[in-house]
């Protein structure tokens, strides 16, 4: 793939629910940002990104509506939605417009209003004649998955806890993040209320209200501007059979993970993931997903995620912090998340992730995760390719 | 005592709206199949996996499937929860009633799993592994909550 | 957008491709209908399944009434552990992204597929849920009513004109870096969205439309438009929007108009712009040299466009 | 088979900054808003957030209407009959309900707004706009 770099990014301050602002003007205090992030105005933009689930909110082609909040009319426009992937997604096409040579700089923007819809429903309106009738949105559907996987591994309730800790108290060091927990414990976690057996409040992920951007710039100008940028080295995105019952996409197999993780690897020439990234930002929509996460990324062999959990190895001292930035854990605007994984990874290779910058970090991970068995995985470097 | 809050206005608008699926020929006749109690998966010629639901296409293999075989309505708890949390059902947008049983049952005769209600009445009998057998409702109309839930069998 | 610098875009053949007949209710669902114009696609392309890969495929949501309506395909446009993208906006916006694929040099080969069942709901009263929810939704306005809007200022009518009969349909298409002899190839492209509110925008242009193709224009070096095309294949919904065409691309007056038959006899929602693009590519196969341009659009009024060049070799 | 599967669920929609305001003069004073963007000059009618020209955050309101021409009407069948409405004072259309005997809706015809008795600070608070001198 022709080189790419992304040049600048900005967010919102993610919150359970923003009723002062549309969803244009949510996503103009994203882009904004970002365009100062990346020293631009909004004409030296060729082509725009967005990212969104346009069922939680009940619309069609939201995009004809939102785009002028990020400077779109008049631009080349489109949309991706593939649920938790569509920010990773988003941020792809971005990579591959960039770097197509139609045009020079490209914005990325994802957003969600989870507060104007009803997410959990929406996630539930799948196949009218086989699990309408009883599709219970994430919750069950990760408890399902949960619950083989604890039996597979051997993973405890407590080694899922110290995940949702890690992530909250991660996000204290965030403005952006939506829940700041700065002194979460292992007991809080166990005590929230039971969602879907084992799955505690504290163990999933919020639905946040958010935007966020990134910017992308062609390799010939991203090096006009200077060294100074998060290059892309490797994109990988797999989509896998879309039933809940088809079984090679939970937990336990996450074969689309694999397989993308796989393929991007081979792309940037990663061979010991633990040792050559120096930071992670994952798509962990639920605690115990982030530890069958660190198995389908190998970061460890399987049944050895709590091995990594119990030691620190990716608290932000470990040898690999995984998501500074608190997470998907603690912010989920979903059309945004995939977006803010690409963002914050990006922050820590050019140094501006101020309380959560991990020191020195040259090679990063992002990924995308979508329930219904997509996936991507992104690797990026503060050298160009 | 608190400032008082600028006003915020909203727009509510309720969507009402009603589609017309189809639902394709090996589904068409698994519903006919199943207003008789009846259950059955269609078989990929390349890799044998019985699929359910049935399916026009293996993606694993990208072929055409026509091949049917008979599935049991008992098979094997391979994976179960409790959801605690009341969702608005899209079909009625009325809350849907919680606690509920959730399971994902490999069905003897089919290679992939089925999504169904739990009975719950016994919670400390459901676990990785066990029997559960699905619980008709008295008249069949073919569609899948035909089967009211699976329950645990001795 | 004008940079002299930037190299021109690297040529993608379009390989082959094939569509289901438009049919007021197709019986069939959504995968069944679409696997015909997949297998139809690749049979035309003579590419094997293992050949493509990536897929680009267009749905809408609401559309389909189904959350995340790409996951009704996944199986049967073959994505099963590839890079898939969905874009939830017309094919023809799928089939430039395929092209951006293509050229950034992340795919060789990929399939583009669109799919859309008029049949499951009434269309216009959908396309409420598509214009925006504070100043026009509560009004009852939909896309019939901006394009009646432009049609009184085009045609001095007092309601819309004649409407396209919207049906169902699928359509494939396969794009590859790899150019057979005899091809058509894509040179250009251009996709573009213009103000939402329609009366932030002149309603008697298609100047969305004329800086779309600006731009495939450029890639594609056309130079004199009024010449450069032996074919032009729009996706006009309504008898007033093909003087929009005429003028916004500023093609010759002679330049023949939708020789496939276009689209007033029977379309489908998202798939028309793919279907203009086979039409045109097929229009000049075999006669290199020939150009042809081929357009896709969407939203209210043509708010959203989208143009590709494709010239035969 | 063909099953017939409804989607009913509540969606509620921000107004946002701007919004807000636009509505609650339509409510409490019966006043019609248009957003003067301090760049470019446009005012933008109904007052929205971002100019309708060059895009920048707008914040500045001032009143238009509620008197202006009619740039372009239609019938949607069974929805009604719409028009865009240039108001004085604003350099974009609005686009509304006309109300009234049909056959007098011309381009270029003055109409004025007519305001709903019940108003929920919603854009139905404007009834439609109607011919001058029709008021009742």
């Amino acid at each position: 793939m022709n080189a790419v770099a992304v040049i600048g990014t900005g967010q919102t301050n993610h919150a359970k629910a923003r009723p002062d602002v549309t969803q244009p003007e949510l996503i103009r205090e994203a882009v904004d940002a970002a365009l100062v992030d990346a020293g631009l105005t909004a004409d030296d933009i060729d082509a725009v990104v967005m990212s969104n689930m346009e069922m939680f909110e009940g619309r069609a082609l939201p995009e004809l509506w939102v785009a002028e909040g990020a400077y779109g009319t008049g631009k080349p426009v489109f949309k991706i939605a593939t649920g938790g992937t569509s920010g990773t997604s988003a941020c792809i096409a971005g990579f591959h417009q960039a770097g197509s040579g139609a045009f020079d700089t490209v914005l990325v923007v994802g957003f969600e209003k989870h507060s104007e819809g009803h997410t959990q429903t929406g996630m539930a309106l799948v196949d009218p004649f086989w699990d309408r009738a009883v599709a219970s949105g994430a919750l069950g559907n990760f408890a399902l998955s949960i619950s083989q996987y604890m039996a597979e591994r051997g993973v405890t309730e407590e080694h899922a806890a110290q995940v949702a800790v890690k992530a909250r108290r991660n996000a204290a060091n965030n403005p952006h993040a939506h829940l700041q927990m700065p002194d979460l414990t292992i007991d809080d976690v166990l005590k929230s209320r039971m969602l879907a057996e084992p799955l505690h409040l504290l163990d999933m992920c919020p639905q946040s209200d958010g935007a966020a951007a990134i910017v992308v710039a062609s390799g010939d100008t991203a090096r006009k501007r200077g060294p100074k940028a998060a290059w892309v080295h490797a994109a990988a995105t797999r989509h896998d059979q879309p039933y809940l019952g088809d079984l090679d996409r939970r937990l336990i197999t996450t074969r689309a993970l694999r397989s993308a993780a796989a393929s991007a690897y081979a792309q940037a020439g990663i061979t010991d993931p633990l040792r050559d990234f120096d930071i992670a930002e994952i798509y962990e929509p639920a605690s115990y997903a982030e530890l069958a996460w660190y198995e389908a990324l190998e970061f460890c062999d399987d049944g050895e995620a709590r091995r990594l959990i119990d030691d620190g190895v990716t608290s932000m001292d470990g040898e690999l912090p995984v998501n500074p930035s608190g997470g998907v854990l603690s912010t989920n605007p979903v059309g945004a998340s995939g977006v803010i994984r690409v963002a914050e990874a990006s922050l820590q290779l050019l140094g501006r992730a101020g309380d959560r910058q991990v020191a020195g970090a040259k090679t990063a991970l992002a990924t995308g995760y979508g329930v219904y068995a997509w996936s991507d995985v992104i690797v990026l470097r503060s050298e160009m390719p | 005592m608190t400032a008082a809050k600028p006003e915020l206005v909203s727009v509510t608008l309720d969507l009402d709206m009603t589609w017309r699926y189809a639902s394709g020929d090996p589904m068409d006749r698994f519903l006919n199949g199943v207003a008789k109690g009846r259950l059955e998966a269609l078989r990929c010629p390349e890799c044998d996996t019985r699929y359910l639901p049935p399916r026009p296409f293996c993606g694993r293999c990208n072929v055409a499937m026509d091949e049917w075989g008979p599935v049991s309505d008992t098979g094997t708890l391979i994976a179960w929860t409790v959801v605690h949390l009341s969702i608005i059902d899209g079909r009625t947008g009325e809350p849907r009633p919680s606690p509920y049983g959730m399971g994902l049952v490999q069905l003897d005769g089919a290679d992939t799993t089925l999504n169904h209600y739990l009975d719950t009445a016994d919670p400390d009998r459901l676990s990785i592994g066990a029997r559960v057998k699905a619980v008709w409702r008295d008249e069949l109309r073919g569609a899948m909550d035909d089967i009211i839930h699976f329950e645990v069998v001795p | 957008m004008a940079d002299a610098s930037r190299q021109r875009q690297r040529d993608v053949a379009v390989l082959g491709g094939a569509e289901t007949e438009i049919v007021p209710e197709d019986l069939r669902s959504i995968p069944e209908m679409v696997l015909e114009a997949v297998a139809g696609a690749l049979d035309d392309a003579a590419v094997q399944w293992e050949d493509v890969d990536a897929i680009v495929t267009a749905s809408v949501d609401l559309f389909d009434g189904l959350t995340a309506s790409s996951i009704a395909v996944t199986e049967v446009v073959g994505a099963v552990l590839k890079p898939e993208t969905r874009i939830a906006a017309d094919g023809m916006a799928a089939a430039i992204h395929a092209v951006h694929q293509i050229a950034a040099g992340a795919y060789g080969t990929v399939l583009v597929v669109a799919h859309g069942k008029a049949s499951m709901a009434p269309h216009w009263d959908l396309t409420e849920w598509a214009m925006d929810p504070v100043y026009l939704q509560p009004l009852g306005v939909d896309f019939l009513t901006v394009a009646g809007l432009q049609a009184n200022l085009i045609a001095d009518s007092n309601r819309v004109g004649r409407c396209a009969s919207l049906g169902d349909g699928a359509c494939a298409v396969v794009l590859s870096s790899s150019v057979p002899s005899g091809a058509a190839v894509i040179t250009g492209t251009g996709h573009d969205l213009d103000a939402h509110y329609p009366g932030d925008r002149d309603l008697s242009t298609w100047s969305g439309l004329q800086r779309a193709a600006g731009r495939a224009y450029e890639q594609a070096g056309v130079r004199d438009p009024a010449t450069a095309f032996a074919v032009a294949e729009p996706s006009c919904m309504f008898p007033h929007e093909e003087g929009l065409f005429v003028e916004a691309t500023a093609i010759g007056k002679n330049t023949p108009l939708s020789p496939s038959g276009g689209l007033m006899e029977g379309t489908a929602p998202i798939v028309s712009g793919l279907t203009r693009l086979l039409a045109a590519a097929r229009a000049i196969e075999g006669n290199p040299g020939r150009r042809a341009l081929a357009h896709g659009a969407w939203g209210p009024a043509g708010q959203g466009h989208a143009v590709a060049i494709v010239e035969a070799t | 088979m063909i099953l017939e599967g409804t989607i009913r669920l509540p969606f509620s929609y921000a107004a946002g900054g701007i919004g807000t305001q636009f509505l609650i003069a339509l409510r409490d004073e019966q006043r019609i808003l248009g957003a003067r963007c301090e760049s470019c000059s446009t005012v933008t009618c109904p007052a929205r957030p971002f100019c309708s020209q060059c895009h920048a955050a707008v914040t500045d309101l001032i009143e238009v209407g509620p008197a202006g021409n009619v740039v372009a009407r239609t019938e949607t069948p069974g929805k009604g009959v719409f028009g865009l409405i240039r108001l004085d004072g604003a350099n974009t259309a609005i686009l509304h309900r006309l109300v009234g005997p049909v056959d007098q809706w011309r381009r270029g015809a003055r109409v004025s707004a007519v305001f709903a008795e019940e108003r929920t600070a919603g854009i139905n608070d404007i009834e439609g706009f109607v011919i001058e001198g029709d008021q009742p």
